[in-house]
């Protein structure tokens, strides 16, 4: 690095085509801004209007209406709060299936990530020729919304928990199986090396080498992962896979005279995911920072 | 610290090791076992077995089936008389009179005979049916007043036919028929989307790609004023099997609540994450209330906010945006305001100390700290409520996922299913290819904090 | 200089965080465009005195004059004003490292310019060629465009220097501007400020963490310990023993607490020409 | 608020592009006689039209009789019922069906003991409110599940029931017909009949359990707070359907029916009582 | 030693990345268990020629023999048997550092276990035992239960050093053992390499920065320079004629490449016993 000391300015000549320069880069700079401010300005409005027109209702007479229905579903759950927590005993058993197939789904799909994940890490994998094809693979998962494939096989097996989790569990197989590979390649290839020079096999390698150093940040995104599985499979509920979410929908849809209903399930279902959020938020930053 | 080693006996190392080891093996058992003993519980809680029982593979043999074949109805009405072959039995799938199916041959007035599949073939004159398998022989089946009478080589009905008096089904290998008093029908599956491109009724079916080519360049017209490569594009467009225009306008539509949803709770999140953040808002009260609502907004899914909305919104695109919209201001304002606590104190006295207002400070201290971070969060939950979009759409939005699922629910077009599935794919990684890019380019690229 | 045209006049000021006090009953009177350095140990309440001269900390009780204007009591456009007469340079830069190095610059003049106008990065041209103008007196003009965090630290310092001109302040308070550079960058950086206060007469105040560094830029030396001004001379009157009552320090000081230890001192010193 | 557009909820049944394709020619009737654009809307299931109409975003509807008292009973000055299908023998009626498969050895309620029971949807009258009132009283029992049923659960519509009894994931459930033809053809109209000449079920494998008394067939509401030229043009479009285009009036009733007569508010009050029984 | 027991063959071995040869053409016979150093500058080759004949990398052309197996071509379970009889030591320990001590050690019988072994810590006791006694012998043994990342780089060197004891092997191959370690424990790792080379005669192969050392320990030295073997002799043999060479320097040899100067070298060979 050249640094001029100081009184050797490079004098007012070059100053000016500096200045110049500068100048040039900064108003290209700013219309660039600008453009991109009003592309998405104008992206903003047209989506904007173009969703108003194409929706039944339009948003300025709806949104005067916003608390209407909420006001029919707390107004009659205040009535008959006392019925509320009978309905929160009467209800926890499909709690306890949602989070059964939030659990259930987020272990496979952790378990598969895992796997999928060590054989499309570059440096790591077992057949590096096919680090594409895993990779692909897992950003198919990752597309399928859960629930296109929970109808499909609500087709095949039939309504219940095991569609919706082998759905989820197939989306979560994608999702973590990223992440957890950007975890892989930012771990340390020197622990593998010492294995690898003692003849360790492909598995005794990732087992020893690289799982003890990337398992804390695999658990924290499992955790997420688990926390977005539990409201995924409350809502595959609605399309007939239990949980939950089934409860939640038939209250709903019929509608007055099981608000109460609704209110009891909507508390028991937030109350789960505020504690499961707390909970692995905890854990994540115990891991995290501890460990 | 070498001197130790005389201290502690090596026999007391050995048994500290061995206590050690015992412990990791331990563990390395029990996690296992407690995962095992989870999905034991699971295999009775979720009725393993009895799914196993009831799982329908004949279901996804049609499923697998269909989405890559269609069958062609060749119907015979017995009460009016005449014969009908249509794709899928819809109307819109009818052969024009002066047109029919390849393996149809006429056999006769009102009789035709349809080649199957695995060397079967079937007849049907008037409203009688013969359906003949190769390794079986021939079955008849004919309609004589109110009953119908099924005639078999042997006698016995074969497990492969249903029959009472008032209706016959066939299902052989390589198709199916019915016989009922209103009509008498054969199936016959082919491979393809067929009419993918064009209906039976315009000019342009049964094309060949190199007929469809010359025909765009030639310069006579086949249809009125339309130059040939316009009216191709319109009945593709507007063909009223595959329906191609209200797919697009339905992925359109899916991508747009993905969109507004998106960007209107970046925006809303971002000055209400201010509000929610420590080294911001002092008060201690505000600040709880913010985040409670944050809280509030992210644990109710975007689809339960649908619900909620759909009665001041009605269906439609918009009300799934508002709901995208409803629920990413509580994950973005829970991210943003944590990316506001970890901004960097220095940068702000630098810009505070040269008497900058309070707008200022924000705008020079703050924002280029996060951009990036919010920024790539921004871009990421743009992929991920694409699916969310689809999810909502299903219920009551519109969009891609409102067909799917009504396609999915009637189990009939099954080659559609596939054909949405196809395009949801397509559409979500195209939008995570799309936003990857954008994240590059804009967090990289860019040496200014807009 | 005429008396009394510009005076900094800090009245028994004092900074107590809870019970401990940062900077005790501080009294001192600038005349001028004067170049102060301010040492002590660390901890000894140096930061915080610059800190609360620019108005970034409230004092606790005592005030700080500028001609006849009370600073301490400024709030509001009031105390912006202040805050952009008097400008600050910090030991980390205290850049906006994503921005370019003119628009870092160009933060100088945030004060005089309208909030709408800044928030779209929309500055007068005028100021843009000024930013450049500087920067070359600066000697880093070239690197304009760039990002600030692509710069090395002795240019950071400089562009944080940049920005204070920008400011046209009266005063430059400069918090260990050498403390995170190399032996060459320092020099550079303080060869610049004594260059400004030369040139413009600005006031300079810089807290020193280097005996050395503040003996050969100073005009004047304030030696604080434990929050109070302990000494308050001109460097020649900074003898070691001074030095040791300074940094409370017995034989062990010269290893310790300064990066220049006491013999150097001397032999400076005899160096210096008389 | 002005009349600018007019809005036509579908109830499910079909997938939403057929029932768009089903509804094209009324909407391009309706279009031209109100001269502002009408549009159809097709939300996933009977509660979203519901919603639709008590937010006034949905403005005209053909409801299921159950559906209209959730309407009326959420809202009473929100819609009001015009007209109702007529079958071709002139009567509005139709049957809710409990079904069950062949080989299961299920004919009626009483082989259905602890066994599993499956509604529609919630706001379906022949799919869940007349059943849910009149099977109690057949078998003496609640509908809570283990009480006679094994278990009861909805499973979304009729399309859904017919797939999941034909499919044996539940051992019976409920749907609508006609009640008029052949068992083995799916009745004359109706949910069963629509599978069958899909070819989704064979009815030769399945036997009805349980037939419900009729039904009175759901209205064409308009929403009350339309402009009242807007009502009289409906109606009237409405009633002379069959006669204008029968290809179009087939269409848009889903089958062959006499035509529509006018029907009010006080036809559905039998309904309205039974469904606040439920509540 | 008798000849032709242990023979280790290299035979005009190369290895290509790109258009550049790290490794040319290199022959080399080591019989019986000598204890051999490497030096070379920076970039001469040294790590890859250790990391083919452990099978780490693969070479490009030419062979290495033991006795009379071909290594360069093992795959598979025979490659993993090799390099479980040719145990590495790599300048950065490569430990796995969040596990303990003695895990660490025994991870030298990966070969001889299946993963699922590996996966429930199903070592025998035999083997544990034998790891501390390893440990002892390196005198490290009371640091069994820590975790390798709490120890220090000579503590972790030696763990490293017990891994390859572990593997019980024929060879053991050194990539720069000393080079991460200060002057102390840096020799404590060459002793007790020293050590095992004369007690338990095991073959050792060292890369070695320093002359001094390699001068010091071993029996012989290879000298190599950009991928060729330029030197190959006692240590006697090695002149600061043959040392510039090697390095490739002129005059400023001394304070460039190693951190020994030539004088001391020189000195030290004085200070031999002859
Ligand atoms: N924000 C604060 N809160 C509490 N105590 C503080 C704060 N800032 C400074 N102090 C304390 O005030 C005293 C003086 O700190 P100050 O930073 O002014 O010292 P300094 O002379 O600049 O030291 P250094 O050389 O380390 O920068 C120290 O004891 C410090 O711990
Ligand atoms: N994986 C690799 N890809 C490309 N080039 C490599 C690779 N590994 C080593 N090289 C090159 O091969 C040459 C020899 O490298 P090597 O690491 O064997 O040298 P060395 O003698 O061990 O040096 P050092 O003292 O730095 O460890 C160098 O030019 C190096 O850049
Ligand atoms: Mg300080
Ligand atoms: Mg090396
Ligand atoms: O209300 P239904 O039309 O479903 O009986």
């Amino acid at each position: 690095m050249t640094d001029v000391t100081l009184g050797h300015s490079i004098g007012g000549q070059r100053s000016a085509e500096i200045q110049q320069a500068y100048m040039a880069m900064a108003r290209t700079k700013r219309m660039y801004g600008g453009i991109m401010l009003i592309i998405f300005i104008a992206l903003m409005t047209s989506g904007f209007m173009l969703a108003d027109s194409r929706n039944a209702g339009g948003f300025w007479n709806g949104i005067l209406n916003v608390f209407q229905f909420p006001g029919e579903v707390i107004s009659e759950a205040s009535e008959k709060v006392a019925l509320i927590p009978a309905l929160m005993v009467k209800f926890f058993p499909s709690l306890i299936e949602t989070i059964n197939i939030a659990a259930a789904s987020t272990l496979v799909g952790g378990l598969l990530a895992v796997a999928l994940s060590l054989l499309s890490t570059r440096g790591l994998a077992r057949f590096p020729a096919l680090i594409g094809v895993f990779r692909r693979l897992m950003d198919i998962m990752r597309a399928i919304p859960e629930i296109v494939i929970a109808l499909v096989l609500i087709f095949v097996l039939g309504g219940g928990p095991v569609p919706a989790m082998i759905a989820i569990a197939f989306h979560t197989t994608g999702a973590l199986g990223k992440l957890f590979s950007e975890v892989n390649e930012n771990a340390s290839q020197k622990p593998l090396e010492g294995l690898e020079s003692t003849g360790a096999s492909w598995s005794q390698r990732m087992l020893l080498g690289v799982i003890p150093q990337v398992a804390p940040n695999w658990l924290s995104y499992a955790l997420l992962r688990f926390e977005i599985n539990i409201r995924a499979s409350a809502i595959l509920g609605f399309v007939g896979s239990g949980g939950i979410g089934y409860d939640l929908k038939n209250a709903f849809s019929w509608g007055q005279g099981r608000y109460d209903e609704v209110a009891a399930i909507f508390i028991l279902l937030f109350l789960t995911i505020v504690f499961f959020d707390q909970l692995s938020s905890h854990f994540r930053n115990k891991l995290v920072t501890g460990a | 610290m070498t001197a130790t080693v005389e201290f502690l006996p090596i026999d007391t190392l050995k048994a500290q090791a061995d206590r050690l080891i015992g412990r990791k093996r331990l563990i390395g058992f029990a996690a296992p076992l407690v995962i095992l003993a989870y999905f034991v519980y699971l295999f009775f809680a979720f009725d393993i077995p009895g799914l196993v029982d009831r799982a329908r593979m004949d279901n996804a043999a049609i499923l697998v089936a269909d989405s890559y074949s269609h069958k062609t109805h060749i119907t015979h009405d017995n009460r009016n008389g005449g014969l009908v072959f249509a794709i899928e039995g819809e109307a819109k799938g009818r052969y024009p009179a002066d047109m029919r199916p390849e393996f149809v041959t006429p056999i006769g007035e009102d009789a035709v005979r349809v080649e199957l599949k695995a060397g079967e073939f079937a007849e049907i004159e008037g409203s009688t049916l013969r359906y003949t398998r190769p390794d079986y022989g021939t079955v008849t089946v004919r309609i004589e007043g109110r009953e119908i009478i099924l005639d078999t080589p042997d006698g016995n009905v074969p497990d492969w036919i249903g029959a009472s008096s008032t209706r016959v089904n066939i299902t052989g290998e390589g198709g199916r028929a019915a016989v009922t008093r209103a009509r008498t029908e054969v199936f016959r599956y082919s491979f393809g989307w067929e009419l993918f491109w064009f209906t039976l009724d315009s000019p342009f079916y049964g094309k060949s790609f190199s007929e469809l080519v010359g025909l765009a360049m030639s310069g006579d017209r086949i249809v009125g004023e339309k130059s040939n490569f316009a009216a191709m594009v319109h009945d593709f467009w507007n063909n009223p099997m595959w329906r191609h225009k209200d797919v697009v306008w339905a992925i359109f539509e899916t991508i747009l609540m993905a969109f507004l949803g998106t960007m209107g709770a970046a925006l809303i999140a971002l000055p209400l994450a201010f509000l929610a953040a420590r080294n911001f808002t002092r008060l201690m009260s505000v600040r709880f209330a913010v985040r409670r609502v944050f809280d509030f907004v992210r644990g109710v899914d975007g689809l339960i906010w649908t619900i909620i909305l759909s009665r001041a919104f009605g269906p439609g695109p918009l009300t799934g945006a508002l709901a995208i919209m409803l629920t990413d201001t509580g994950s973005f304002g829970k991210m943003f305001s944590e990316a506001l606590e970890n901004v960097d104190d220095k940068q702000i006295e630098g810009v505070r100390s040269t008497g900058a207002k309070p707008l200022q400070r924000y705008r020079f201290g703050v924002i280029p700290q996060i951009t990036p971070v919010l920024l790539s969060q921004v871009l990421y939950y743009l992929e991920s409520n694409t699916r969310s979009a689809t999810v909502i759409g299903a219920i009551t939005g519109g969009g891609i996922g409102l067909l799917l699922t009504q396609a999915i629910i009637t189990q009939k077009d099954w080659e559609e299913v596939s054909y949405y599935i196809m395009l949801i794919v397509l559409m979500v990684i195209f939008m995570d290819w799309a936003s990857g890019v954008l994240r590059r380019r804009l967090i990289r690229g860019k040496t200014n904090g807009h | 200089m005429i008396w009394g045209i510009c005076v900094l006049r800090i009245d028994k000021l004092t900074k107590r965080f809870g019970a401990n006090a940062a900077v005790e009953n501080v009294s001192i009177t600038i005349e001028g465009s004067a170049m102060i350095g301010v040492i002590g140990a660390s901890g000894a309440g140096k930061s915080t005195l610059l800190r609360m001269i620019n108005r970034l900390a409230d004092a606790s009780e005592g005030a700080i004059w500028y001609q006849d204007r009370e600073v301490t009591h400024l709030t509001g456009k009031a105390k912006r004003q202040w805050q952009s007469e008097c400008a600050m340079i910090f030991q980390q830069f205290n850049l906006v490292p994503r921005m370019d190095v003119v628009s870092n610059v160009l933060h100088g003049t945030l004060n005089r310019r309208s909030t709408l106008a800044t928030l779209f990065n929309l500055y007068p041209t005028e100021d843009i060629h000024r930013a450049i103008d500087i920067l070359d007196r600066l000697g880093i003009a070239e690197n304009a465009p760039k990002r600030a965090e692509a710069l090395s630290g002795g240019q950071q310092q400089r562009v944080a220097i940049a920005r204070a001109l920008m400011q046209d302040p009266k005063i430059i308070l400069a918090d260990e501007p050498i403390a995170s550079l190399d032996p060459m960058n320092a020099q550079i950086v303080m060869d610049a400020l004594r260059r400004i206060h030369d040139e413009d007469g600005r006031m300079v105040i810089a807290n020193l963490h280097t005996l050395d560094t503040a003996r050969r830029y100073c005009d004047r030396v304030i030696g604080m310990r434990k929050g109070r001004v302990v000494f308050d001379g001109t460097p020649e009157q900074l003898t070691t023993g001074v030095a040791r009552d300074i940094y409370g320090a017995g034989a062990e000081f010269s290893e310790a607490t300064t990066s220049t230890d006491i013999a150097a001192l001397e032999a400076g010193r005899e160096a210096l020409p008389a | 608020q002005e009349f600018t557009e007019f809005r036509i909820g579908i109830l499910g049944g079909e997938n939403a592009q057929d029932r768009m394709t089903s509804n094209e020619c009324y909407r391009a009737k309706a279009e031209e006689l109100l001269g502002v654009p009408v549009k159809l809307f097709t939300p996933a299931d009977y509660d979203g039209v519901i919603q639709g109409l008590l937010g006034g975003t949905i403005d005209m509807a053909w409801l299921g009789a159950s559906a209209y008292a959730k309407a009326y009973l959420t809202d009473p000055e929100a819609v009001e019922p015009i007209m109702v299908k007529t079958n071709v023998d002139g009567s509005y009626g139709y049957h809710s069906i409990g079904f069950a498969r062949k080989d299961s050895g299920v004919t009626s309620l009483d082989d259905m003991k602890g066994k599993v029971f499956a509604f529609g949807d919630p706001n379906s009258t022949s799919g869940y409110l007349i059943p849910s009132i009149e099977i109690p009283a057949a078998t003496g029992a609640t509908m809570e599940s283990g009480d006679y049923f094994g278990e009861v659960k909805f499973v979304g519509g009729h399309e859904q029931t017919i797939v999941a009894v034909a499919n044996g994931d539940v051992d019976a459930g409920v749907t609508w017909a006609d009640g008029m033809g052949a068992w083995e053809d799916g009745y004359n109209s109706g949910a069963l009949r629509k599978a069958s000449d899909a070819g989704l079920v064979d009815m030769n494998e399945l036997v009805q359990i349980w037939k419900s008394k009729p039904i009175p067939e759901g209205p064409i509401v308009l929403r009350t707070s339309l402009p009242e030229r807007v009502k009289i043009d409906i109606t009237t479009l409405t009633a002379s359907l069959p006669y204008m285009d029968p290809d179009c009036a087939y269409n848009f009733m889903a089958g062959e029916a006499l035509g529509f007569q006018p029907i009010s508010h006080d036809d559905y009050i039998s309904i309205i009582e039974a469904r606040k029984s439920k509540m």
